[in-house]
């Protein structure tokens, strides 16, 4: 043999429950029902709350909003096997398991509306605000990462990006000065097969995101997105790994983007409608219920409340964004530096002659 | 409404020798320019995010895949220093690639590539190796998107020694701008006002007519006080001048349709004329290109200026979210009190 | 040398309260600095290329990595987003990061991290997270270095609001503001004038001193001409100041010392008293700091100006390589030039 | 088996000489005498070159400067592989293989001396100016390799970089369009251990740079960079593969930086002697000298003429580079567009008017 192998290594995937929702008994997570019913509810809430979104944006009561439908599981799955303390820091498709982190949803709503206090959290949530150059806040991810190893904290930082933003720089950086430091992070990259417009293929020429672990030291590993079981299972495990200080794990959870890239994007220009049939077989929701139904975990009934509290929640999550009183013009200047410099006194004392205070 | 069909009026006359003409947005005057360049001259390529199938974010390229293929309309990752720093080494090559960044709030990925390289090759090789590229970012606000799709970062490029700066305010401009910059030796940065768009048509020439760079545009004629502006902040200039107006105050709009190289004489010509100046700009005032008119204009032609320079620009902040953004943004009535501020010294 | 002597009595002077103190150069300052912040705050943390094992191209982190150990200095991969990126983080997380960029020709791959998050934060989260940091660049010419080593790019940074920006000219300052700029709450770019790294030694007080940020200093009182400088250009000024006190002119230098925020009073009070101002920088003066000072001058003191406010810059070129280096920056007597000709207007 | 693979990574070394010089038979390249001999004095040649360029700057007659001392064979062994008509993007160390390709020596020396005209290269020697940011380069390397691509050229376009320069985002984005466009390029990274004073396992948590190759659908191989035959095997596989349009591949020429990182740098500070005692006994001159002995291609008297014979090149060099008239200072406009624009031509005749032209 002319030449010596000096790196072998594989790169797997985890599959738990198949495309119609028959679990792998062996690979079960042990949970417990109401854990099981948790996963599946929360998806269900998920999409309700997407739902209104896309709704309130027709109505013209939100701005451009991107839409998460068909990424349920793969957040609902890791928000499951995150700790209290953990960190998130987002991208700008995470409301899903924002919402579940405690984030409210009409801040979240107030973010697609086109203002900032949506994205002033409530203190403790521990959620950097979403980051929309997309790769970039991969980097920050390892910087609480690191903060938290170095404070001794028994807890993790998760950083999200997509498929698209796998190509960018600050993705290999950051996963790079994750091998270096072994910074308390896990990185979780939701492949929805597209970037706007162009398809995963041609967003690079490896055949997955998780195979790039290989250029860095780190373990990588591909999971179902849609499968919530194999997504809280994989994170689980990465976030034990990370916790334990045996440094940042890539996953990639492979999903897809069922609705347009935002309300402000046209799929049907660039999108096959078989592929939309192909995964809308492989719904994420639709998947746990028959595994719900098969441990007799599921009822009409049930749904039905499910359902209903969802709506509701949902709903006083748009009350609540609409009683916000409209944020006053001085907040554009308040919240640059510590104190007002004297060029922002000066322009923030024109636009309130201005405008009249 | 005025201020719009007296200004194609203004664009018609300009561009009398190149009839036949067509009703264009400026989008598709950019599109059209696009189209002409490739069908002239193979070695003109585009590239970028979503500028293929998708025809572009604000539909700019589209029909460009269909007709010219793949090879020369790609649609690349999503990577700016890559888009930027492969179009260097086609440049290089013989190509003349017409790269995009979909929006100038996400041109910093690229500034290494942008700034260390596009604005430097010719002079790090000492004239061998040029680069006959176009950069087009979509800059500016006024369409209500998240952060970062509202920027304008003039500025940077302008203190960036090697880069070509074009910015055209209306479709004619922009056709006739972006032929020259194609055809172009030197690598122009080329920004399109996103928030006009589509605000409205205008005669553009049918054929390929280039208007030269370097060269600004009387879009009113006055005597009172000169308004400079570019971009989409020359609507808010005209608006100004038709509400002066009526006023009886007479201003005049110089629209400087490049900023790299600037027009020095016109702008010395208009202001030695009327004796008042102000500069519009979206980019926040601090270290804006504002402050550059302001610092020539008092070096060259301080015994004529009757008052301060006035600028009128955005805030020394971060660029706000939409329900905010009307208040950021300079409008006709800030540009006005500007030039009453120049009349009242 | 009589600058040197004359300029030492001035801090000394200063600094009459701060005694004890030791003769340093910049770098030894600086590093000073860190050493004491770092003691007395163990959230301060260094990191970049070549800061540990290698005390930093420049020797200025020299000693901190026996002293403080791997955890809290830090030697990076070689990059710059990356670098800037994770001080993000571990600012957010409540640490306070001292980042180095090796050279500030090399700020570029950093300046999406640096414009889009370091600057924003804050006013994006609305508050409730800021990011007390500092990113340490050397910057500015004269040490004959290749391609890239050389730059100034303070407009860049200024033209972007979000970012104190800082600029020591001595030792003292150096020290004093560095320790300032670690304890701030907002984010701080820390431009280190690196031709005058070790180009002399001052009195610099032992105790852990901070200097107020946005105060300027002036370093030489005059009455017929206001030359305003920072960072290595304030040599050229006070070597300016000299010969031109030889003539019998009497020019006031105003040494900046923080560039954002603008210490405003200083500046308008200066050109009041004096009638005339120059503005000296190295970096090119389309679009640079200067144009901001003569548009604010001649805003807000128009009728106090006697003549045009004079820029004294670098060309608006790429900085050349050593053998042309000299004739691109700014020196004495092109200082004593332009104040000549704010006398003779 | 609870996760099924979806990748398999395997990455392999390519050794020929052994480090006493010693050849596995079975793989040496099938070369005539005469290139033997070639690749032998072409590094003799370099390292001439080298040491002459430290002297110089130690005598204050060239400006700081990066010694390629260690890396002869990564560079002879390329140069002999590539076609007249390829085209080279270099960092700043690739001075060897730059003469080798036609760039005269005292040009590359002009280059450290501080003087931009050592970058215009003579037309034709399809040589992109040595970059300094590091990794940037490689992405013209793509964008050359594309054009040469979509001309149907038969050329390649081979693109330099360090093993600390694979940090930057660049390195990513380059390999990552080069997966997806399949442009006539190769990667060619010398990694010599040593990004300054960061030692590569510092760099990287990776144990290769070739591994990730595995990240962007190229081939990627690691060889060994004081081996000048295994250089020019791989080089030479690579370059075929780019020129027939199967794309790109990812060369890592594991090497050794035997000096300091330039002369404004001190190794001894972070370098153990043992390191460079270990790389001196694989020395590359030393190794194809063996190789050629061993093949009786080799004696004391030619050897003694080779070396007089790059001594004196050497020499005319530097009475080329010291015979160059001073840069004009009107050089400093005059390259920096298509035209001077009047600000050029007043700070143009500003300056003349100072030097008094
Ligand atoms: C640096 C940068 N460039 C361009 C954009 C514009 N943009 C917004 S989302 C997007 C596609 C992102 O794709 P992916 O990373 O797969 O995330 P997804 O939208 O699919 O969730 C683009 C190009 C951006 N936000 N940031
Ligand atoms: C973007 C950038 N950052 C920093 C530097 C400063 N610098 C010059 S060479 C170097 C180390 C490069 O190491 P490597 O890539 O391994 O190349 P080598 O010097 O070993 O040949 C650094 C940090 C630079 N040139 N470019
Ligand atoms: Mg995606
Ligand atoms: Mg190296």
């Amino acid at each position: 043999m002319p030449k010596r192998t000096i790196y072998e290594a594989v790169t797997e995937r985890l599959e738990i429950l198949d495309k119609d929702g028959k679990a792998d008994k062996a690979l079960v997570p042990r949970l417990s029902d109401e854990q099981f019913r948790t996963l599946y509810r929360n998806m269900v809430w998920m999409r309700r709350f997407d739902e209104k979104a896309l709704n309130l944006q027709r109505q013209g009561r939100l701005g451009t909003y991107g839409s998460l439908r068909g990424q349920e599981a793969a957040q609902a799955g890791l928000a499951l096997a995150m700790e209290d303390g953990d960190w998130m820091v987002p991208s700008f498709r995470e409301h899903g398991i924002m919402m579940l982190r405690g984030i409210p949803g009409h801040l979240i709503y107030a973010f697609w509306k086109g203002d900032e206090r949506g994205s002033r959290f409530p203190e403790g949530t521990r959620c950097l605000p979403p980051a929309i150059p997309v790769g970039s806040q991969l980097l920050h991810a390892v910087g609480v990462g690191l903060a938290l190893k170095l404070r001794g904290e028994d807890s993790v930082a998760v950083g999200f990006a997509g498929d698209g933003a796998s190509s960018e720089g600050d993705f290999h950086e950051a996963l790079n000065f994750a091998g270096v430091f072994r910074p308390k992070t896990v990185f979780y990259i939701q492949n929805n097969q597209w970037a706007i417009s162009v398809p995963f293929k041609q967003q690079t020429a490896a055949g997955s995101i998780a195979q790039r672990a290989h250029g860095y030291g780190i373990p990588g590993i591909q999971v179902d997105g849609n499968d919530v079981l194999a997504c809280y299972a994989a994170a689980k495990e990465a976030l034990e790994r990370a916790r334990s200080g045996e440094g940042a794990t890539l996953i990639e959870a492979h999903t897809y983007r069922m609705e347009n890239h935002t309300t402000a994007d046209d799929a049907k220009k660039y999108r096959p409608p078989e592929e939309l049939e192909y995964w809308s077989q492989r719904d994420p929701v639709a998947r746990m219920r028959v595994f719900l139904q098969s441990r007799k975990l599921w009822s009409e009934a049930e749904e039905a409340s499910f359902l209903e509290e969802a709506s509701a929640r949902v709903d006083r999550d748009v009350e609540a964004l609409e009683a916000m009183p409209a944020p006053h013009p001085s907040e554009i200047f308040d919240h640059m530096y510590s104190e007002l410099p004297w060029n922002l006194v000066e322009q923030r004392e024109a636009l309130l002659n201005e405008v009249g205070r | 409404m005025t201020a719009k069909t007296s200004e194609s009026r203004a664009h018609a006359a300009l561009h009398a020798v190149a009839e036949p003409a067509e009703r264009l947005t400026l989008a598709q005057a950019v599109n059209q320019a696009l189209r002409q360049e490739m069908e002239r001259d193979p070695s003109v390529l585009v590239l970028g995010e979503d500028v293929g199938r998708d025809g572009g974010v604000f539909r700019v390229t589209e029909g460009l895949l269909d007709a010219f293929g793949p090879d020369r309309v790609m649609d690349t990752p999503l990577a700016e220093s890559g888009i930027v720093g492969v179009a260097v080494g086609l440049a290089a090559a013989g190509y003349r690639p017409v790269a995009e960044i979909q929006f100038m709030g996400f041109m910093y990925p690229a500034v290494n590539q942008l700034f260390a390289h596009v604005a430097r090759y010719r002079n790090r090789s000492r004239g061998l190796f040029h680069l006959p590229m176009v950069v087009r970012m979509p800059y500016g606000g006024g369409i209500h998107p998240p952060e970062h799709h509202s920027e304008s970062y003039e500025s940077l490029l302008l203190n960036t020694p090697g880069l070509k700066v074009v910015v055209p305010s209306n479709p004619a401009d922009a056709k006739g701008l972006l032929l020259s910059a194609i055809r172009h030796e030197d690598p122009v940065v080329y920004l399109e006002p996103k928030r006009i768009y589509r605000a409205f048509r205008e005669e553009v020439p049918t054929a390929a007519v280039p208007i030269p760079l370097g060269k600004a545009r009387v879009a009113r004629e006055g005597k009172d006080v000169t308004i400079v502006a570019w971009g989409s902040m020359v609507r808010q200039a005209l608006e100004a001048h038709e509400a002066l107006g009526r006023e009886g105050v007479s201003a005049e709009v110089l629209d400087l349709r490049t900023l790299n190289p600037l027009d020095l004489d016109a702008l010395l010509q208009s202001v030695e004329k009327t004796g008042r100046a102000g500069v519009v700009h979206e980019a926040p005032r601090n270290s804006g290109f504002g402050a550059e008119i302001a610092a020539l204009l008092q070096e060259r032609a301080l015994l004529s200026l009757l008052a301060p320079v006035q600028r009128v620009a955005g805030f020394d902040t971060v660029f706000p979210l939409s329900l905010l953004e009307a208040h950021y943004l300079p409008h006709r009535e800030r540009v006005v009190a500007a030039v009453r501020r120049t009349l009242e010294f």
